[in-house]
């Protein structure tokens, strides 16, 4: 049986100084556990990649929206989500971004899966390892 | 570490753009607007890392575009990542294989002499 | 409870020739299921599109390699699974593709997971609608 | 359908490249290689897709650098993306909104004459 001993929820505007709140709240978290500099590092990598996706995809010609983080340390792991309201997973060539968000979160989480909940826009849930080097 | 974006003219008309602290979307569009100021004058531009303690995806973007406009414009160009530079500047960096394709030097001093231009 | 009706497994080495055969082998375990050709066209792309990059991604410089795909007919939905095993997923700015398999998969299935299985490699679980169009 | 890649010049100096069936990894280089010869010394090229079941991204890419290759040499350019190329072929172009970046037309027709050069 899984023992959930911690969990945060945070939401923030759909907008870029939403960003660093997120990864800071994470830090908070994983401060008091016992867990690598190098892991810690990994994770604000990853979730920030996610929320930067949810601001700059999900809601075109900054649309307002919110975008809704919870992360909960369950057994030896984190799992953390992210999830906008917005249009849904696109996939278009011409996206201002660079292309490595989606692979630098699957590199480095254990698994992660995108969904389309229910109401639409886009869920990523990112599992992470907490003991020794991430992924 | 207080975030922050600082430039200064340096020997040889070079600019040093130091990135403290983290940088990620909420910081990307001022960097990239220092550094474009930057190129306008300078024979130069080193970019020193070694006081960032995070960057995403969206300001290695931005370091790419500053290398390929001070190759456009004939100026030299480095980026300092050092020991003392966050972990997951490191980890951004060798994941994406740009740790070989940007002019990366391991110290200040290096980064702003590879920046002399040719 | 779920009810497994169909289940197929193939396995072909990882390169460009199989890559055909597994859409071929798909629609075959579709054909015989109600489901309209929109639905058959876009599991088609998706699953083409992740071994492809298993192909492209997996096994650097022409190392030989194998990849198994699963597909299975669950409740309303098909589940395939895409799994290699080579180096793991990575995140390369220099690679030889689009850069829109990823986005295009996630946009078509109503989930994908990414995960780093025991044994090394990268597998992706797709998730789809059967009824209606896709997504 | 028959899988193939059939080029045949028409009148003005005009290449039109037919993809038939299914195209993918597998045939993505071949369809290059045919590609790249054809601009060699046509005056315009179109692609033909009206009998095309199926592309995926490996084969758009292809589709992308003919387009770009085209406009550097001073060739005409169109892709013929017709109501009897398959649903895929639809799904892709729009999902990646390059039915807006390439020159597609509806018809054969269409496109050959699209593809006289300016
Ligand atoms: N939350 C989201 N909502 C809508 N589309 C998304 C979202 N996240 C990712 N995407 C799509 O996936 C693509 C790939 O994302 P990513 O790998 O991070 O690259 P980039 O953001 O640099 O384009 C994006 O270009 C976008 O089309
Ligand atoms: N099976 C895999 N093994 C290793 N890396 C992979 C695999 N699948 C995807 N990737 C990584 O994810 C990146 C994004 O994939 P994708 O969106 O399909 O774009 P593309 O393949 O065109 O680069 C790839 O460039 C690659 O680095």
């Amino acid at each position: 049986m899984v023992t959930v001993s911690e969990r945060v929820e945070i939401e923030i505007a759909a907008a870029a100084p939403g960003v660093p709140l997120v990864r800071h709240a994470l830090r908070g978290l994983l401060s008091g556990l016992d867990v690598s500099d190098e892991v810690i590092a990994d994770i604000a990598l990853a979730v920030t990649e996610a929320c930067t996706n949810a601001v700059v995809h999900a809601y075109p010609n900054g649309a307002a929206g919110t975008i809704t983080i919870t992360a909960s340390h369950v057994g030896g792991g984190l799992s953390v989500t992210v999830r906008d309201r917005g249009r849904g997973m696109s996939a278009r060539v011409d996206t201002p971004g660079l292309g490595v968000g989606l692979p630098v979160i699957a590199a480095i989480a254990q698994s992660v899966e995108i969904g389309s909940p229910d109401g639409g826009g886009t869920e990523m849930r990112m599992r992470f390892a907490l003991d020794g080097p991430a992924g | 570490m207080e975030n922050g974006i600082d430039v200064e003219r340096v020997a040889g008309g070079i600019d040093v753009l130091t990135l403290r602290g983290e940088h990620d979307l909420s910081t990307a569009t001022d960097v990239s607007r220092r550094i474009e100021s930057a190129l306008e004058s300078a024979t130069g531009l080193a970019i020193d890392l070694s006081e960032t303690t995070f960057i995403d995806s969206a300001v290695l973007r931005v370091l790419i575009t500053a290398q390929e406009r001070a190759a456009e414009r004939g100026a030299g160009f480095a980026i300092a990542v050092a020991d003392s530079s966050g972990h997951g500047v490191h980890r951004l960096l060798t994941l994406t294989g740009l740790d070989a394709k940007l002019a990366t030097r391991s110290s200040r001093e290096d980064a702003i002499a590879a920046a002399a231009p040719a």
